[in-house]
């Protein structure tokens, strides 16, 4: 499988801070500006999400996101543009819906399936995947194309995933793996689950880095899971709420903007302090 | 767990494990009926579902279209449809699982009103999940499931309508994976749900097929269901699948146009078979109401039952194998079709089932011999919208409405 | 046409050589199956109908009240009750009988439909006289008849129920007698009425006996039914009744007291077994409900399908010969019965037989062994008012019945 | 079987006018003024309405005088003693539905029958009774009770009475045979049927007076039915009609009273000139 550079070079220099924001929530302009708030504030990935209209995977919060960014004009194409148009320097990786990318062939008048899709990201400067809908069963088209244009295809790993089925996705995933701190679907949760420390356990074999996601909110809760073991920390739900606060409370863009690279800053210094951490008790381990 | 290149399993990875487990317990409960489970499941549908069903012979619809028609009348099933079927088998199964909890989802509230029935009737803790508008639109049917002890959850998201409800109960279903049984109402999702749904219904066709040979004295030339889901439809066709000679027709609700409104999302049919595209939805690859790009579709119909962008995977292979006709009947013919069936055979359908008879009043001098059109289920619950909805067309069969709004 | 000193044919003289007639029809065509009568009314039953209805066993009610409980499910027959068999019955009759127009009347609706459902199926004009209140207070039954093409009639006179819209049939009928069948909805009204609409509900014993010699390996200890007029009650005794071991209790509407208002001319119930006097009411002589110098009482109970203030004649003789056992359960007790079997079977019961569930949760330590308890309805219809009587009063297995009204 | 001699008085002299109210419409002392109002009128009998409440006989005019009188306080007592207390010259028969005269008896404290009934209705002064509701098969009680206390046992004869059913109530009847006009129930109609003249034809053996009722509403059509052959005129609901209307417009009782008056002294005019055409179409009979 193709590795893509970007991506691996985000994680060279240890644990990685790596959050989601749907694109065009509530408005391209204003998405552009968030995204880049992101960057600044310290991400080292960023998850740019195409909203697709049935998004079974997400919380309320996100699943709200993603209607306003629909009724905002968010297109296929729109995104390209988006992503083309970022003025950031981290690795993008795009999560959306497999519908999304299995249609976009057929909707430039080819046939349809993944291919069409997966050039057009290639092009714009995308690194990667996430297909919350799509198992590692059903992957093979997506990942063929994927290695054609040297991106990543990230797997999700559930607390439930055991045996052949982690096979199976071991086989297939590159970039990392996204790690699904608890059951259910996205959502800020101020709990960091048990089950983290297992997956993580049940992982420890699989070269590709580990990043936890799932209900992380704050700065300690990141540097937490990176101490226990995870290569980077996904953050959605926490951050869409600041953009959902600024639609509601009608708060300027650029204020916005700031309170998100603020949480970005907490954000990946809690995911740096994790490392610390970490390395402390490996050099504690070390001596004793 | 493919029909041709439909089907699949396209979920969310924590959901995969329990859809595994699922489909272990598929083979060995309903294909291997180990510790019994089909004859318990079986013996329940008749005792408590109140199972075969009449095929019965429809004299005035048959001198009216010169034709042998043949009513298989699922409408007498428990909960007043076919739904029971498949409800039952489902939480049955979760009961043998070992799972102590059941969740579903529902539109027009008949999914979730036959679940509320099985769940009470096994001693099963039960959820359901319903947009806000569908609870407001269907209050009888929500009191129903209240009254049977379910607890109904509105889904204030979206439109708060089946489409938000089915998100809602997946997201229910990733957290409790483990102790819960998700019942999908039709034919749709990720297998084994398409399977094992189309076996739960199954018996209506394994029950019409041997009533034919015994009314009819053989086969019928055509079988008619209506198609939303298509539940209904896999459980009428299932066993004349391999009958060749039977055509099967799967009428589609063409809502007031076949035609898709691109620039506003909005499809205002609920026809997949007959117009839908390849893609993939709530878990399944199969034939889709989706724009351009491939953002699913709002349908339409006056029947909130087939009001589904999406459709049974089995019944998109078998349109695309010519085995099933799929065929559209418009919101004026289902009234048409409704009025039709109330007046002459004394039996008022749901809106769903009345596009059926809206194909047969449209199209009967195409079709020759027998045909058993399958009475999905009873319009005690569309009463008032088929009133309303009469009363705003013209129908021409419809009745003097005037007098279900003046001086009473 | 009597029942020791019950029944007759008390009615005015110009519907008497009607009644002869009917007499003379029934006798040929029930008793004798001329022309296969009763061969094509037990076909159409069948296939129409959805006959046999289950003989299922309530397992989660048979280990609450440590009793083998078995419910008789009328509620699955067309239309929702037990009230096709005596309609489908009458308007075969009266088609037989070379009639061309049929009439009846209705209070709750249920017979009303039946009707309905069954002049639509045989093609036969109807008319259903129905109070006023009543039509406001049961709109979806009025739809369900207008639907089905029956001319539904609005009684304005006196306070607009079955008391008055009885009379206005039997007006309609002194009027039209030598073209027009009256389809009288219950065991009463004059001979050869409740022989005639016994038989034709007998088919709920005589199933249910068969039934239990398979499902019980013989006959049940007891078989209870609500009783108002006494058509589901004579319908689940007739073919026990010569069985002396079988108990048979009637189960009537205590509503909210036994005891009488004379000066209002009230009984607050409808329970005119268990408290009614010998007169002469609607053609016959039976129990009735009246002051002490014969004027009719108003009757109540919250289920409407009770609110009556007579009975059938050979309710009346059966008590007297103490073969039946008159019982009589409170408003409170049946919405307990309501609550009790939908929440614990899956099947929500009508009001009507809901008593009879109720006398079950109040009395089930009286009874032993065996006990087939006739569900002589479904509770879609009475949703409205169960929610609003549970709503009114402290029923201890209520739900919680904020739900019904906040935020949805 | 026992003749009542007052009855059998009003028919010797020719056709009798037979009108009908019911008693206590719309209370006590307004119902005595209209019931002598119509003595005054020239009737030959009066059937006095004791009202039952589910008068399944009767049309709707009858059916709310009914209604009427129940509201204003009518019993089998009250009636009783209303019929005590009237000061008319003619003789009385009592229409009512067989269940008050079947329950009498046990509002006395005795058993339920007929007896009690007939004994206090023959003490009053009633003549005969009119019973809707008790066909010729149920009567034998009512008739022996008649027999023992001297009443007439009036019969309706329908339309489509015939065969049997005819030799059940010549068997029974005394005082006078009540010829249903038409089919359906009471109420005024303009229309005088033929079935009338069919069913006095099928009545000519009878050796109790004819007297036609159901839908006669003025003097003209009495004479018509009189002149072919009626030996009595029966009239209820045009005469409640014009009580009915003295409710609604609250006339006083008095004018209500003349204006019954008034309508039966046309309807007993018209019985007379219906018996003279008579008597004139036997003297034409005779002299051909």
């Amino acid at each position: 499988m193709a590795e893509n550079e970007a991506i691996a070079a985000a994680f060279a220099d240890g644990p990685a801070f790596i959050p989601y924001l749907a694109v065009g929530d509530p408005d391209y302009e204003a998405s552009k500006a968030y995204v880049e708030a992101l960057a600044r504030g310290g991400a080292d990935i960023i998850e740019l999400g195409l909203p697709f209209s049935e998004p079974i995977a997400e919380g309320s919060t996100i699943q709200n996101a993603i209607v306003r960014a629909l009724e905002g004009g968010m297109t296929p194409d729109r995104f390209f543009e988006f992503v083309e148009e970022l003025d950031v320097d981290v690795p993008l990786v795009c999560m959306t819906y497999y519908n999304l990318i299995y249609q976009y062939g057929r909707s430039r008048g080819g046939e349809p399936g993944p291919e069409a899709f997966v050039e057009r990201a290639a092009e714009v400067g995308i690194s990667g995947f996430v297909v919350p809908d799509l198992p590692a069963e059903e992957a093979d088209p997506l990942r063929a194309a994927c290695d054609e244009h040297g991106l990543d295809l990230v797997f999700i790993v559930a607390p439930t995933t055991e045996g052949d089925r982690l096979e199976e996705m071991m086989e297939r995933v590159s970039g990392y793996v996204y790690v699904q701190a608890r059951l259910g679907t996205t959502g800020a949760k101020t709990d960091v689950s048990d089950q983290t420390t297992r997956s993580l356990q049940r992982l420890a074999e699989w070269d590709v880095p580990k990043a936890v996601g799932f209900g992380i909110s704050s700065g300690d809760q990141a540097a937490r899971i990176v101490a226990n073991g995870a290569d980077g920390i996904i953050v959605g739900s926490a951050l869409v709420d600041i953009v959902a606060a600024g639609v509601n409370s009608e708060r300027p863009v650029d204020e916005t903007a700031e309170k998100l690279a603020a949480k970005a800053r907490e954000l990946a210094a809690g995911t740096r302090e994790g490392a610390a951490r970490r390395n402390a008790d490996i050099a504690d381990a070390d001596s004793a | 767990g493919k029909f041709g290149d439909y089907g699949g399993q396209y979920v969310p990875e924590a959901l995969m494990p329990a859809i595994e487990e699922l489909d272990d317990a598929y083979q060995r409960y309903v294909l291997d009926n180990e510790d019994g489970f089909m004859d318990e499941f079986r013996q329940r549908l008749a005792d408590f579902g109140g199972r075969p069903t009449p095929l019965q012979r429809a004299d005035r619809l048959s001198e009216r279209y010169d034709l042998d028609v043949y009513l298989k009348r699922e409408d007498l099933l428990h909960g007043g449809a076919h739904k029971l079927n498949n409800a039952l088998g489902q939480v049955l199964l979760a009961k043998y699982m070992g799972k102590d909890r059941i969740i579903a989802e529902t539109g027009a509230g008949q999914h979730g009103t036959a679940t509320a029935m099985a769940a009470a009737h096994l001693d099963m803790p039960c959820t359901i999940y319903m947009g806000e508008r569908d609870i407001n639109r269907q209050r009888p049917n929500v009191f129903r499931m209240k009254l049977n002890g379910s607890d109904v959850k509105p889904v204030t998201a979206g439109r708060g309508t089946l489409k938000e409800a089915i998100s809602e109960t997946m997201r229910d279903w990733a957290a409790t994976v483990e102790s819960t049984h998700y019942v999908i109402g039709s034919v749709v999702g990720p297998h084994p749900f398409p399977a094992m749904v189309r076996d739960f219904q199954a018996v209506i066709s394994e029950e019409a097929r041997e009533q034919a040979h015994e009314k009819l004295g053989g086969l019928p030339d055509s079988v008619i269901a209506c198609a939303g889901g298509g539940s209904n439809t896999m459980g009428a066709f299932a066993n004349f699948v391999d009958d060749d000679s039977v055509d099967l027709y799967a009428v589609e609700a063409g809502g007031s146009s076949l035609a898709v409104d691109e620039e506003a999302g909005v499809a205002p049919n609920s026809a997949s078979l007959s117009t839908g595209d390849e893609g993939v939805l709530h878990g399944a690859r199969t034939k889709l109401l989706q724009d351009s790009v491939g953002q699913i579709m709002e349908s339409h119909s006056i029947s909130s039952g087939l009001d589904y962008a999406g459709v049974g995977p089995e019944l998109a292979y078998l349109v695309d194998e010519d085995r099933v006709t799929p065929v559209a009947v418009d919101d004026d013919a289902a009234l048409e079709g409704f009025h039709r069936l109330s007046q002459t055979e004394g039996i008022i359908p749901a809106l769903e089932t009345a596009h059926a008879f809206g194909y047969l009043e449209e199209h009967h001098a195409e079709l020759s011999g027998s045909v058993i059109v399958n009475v999905s289920g009873r319009g005690d619950k569309d009463l008032q919208s088929a009133i309303e909805e009469t009363e705003a067309r013209e129908i021409p069969n419809a009745p003097d409405m005037s007098m279900f709004s003046e001086g009473i």
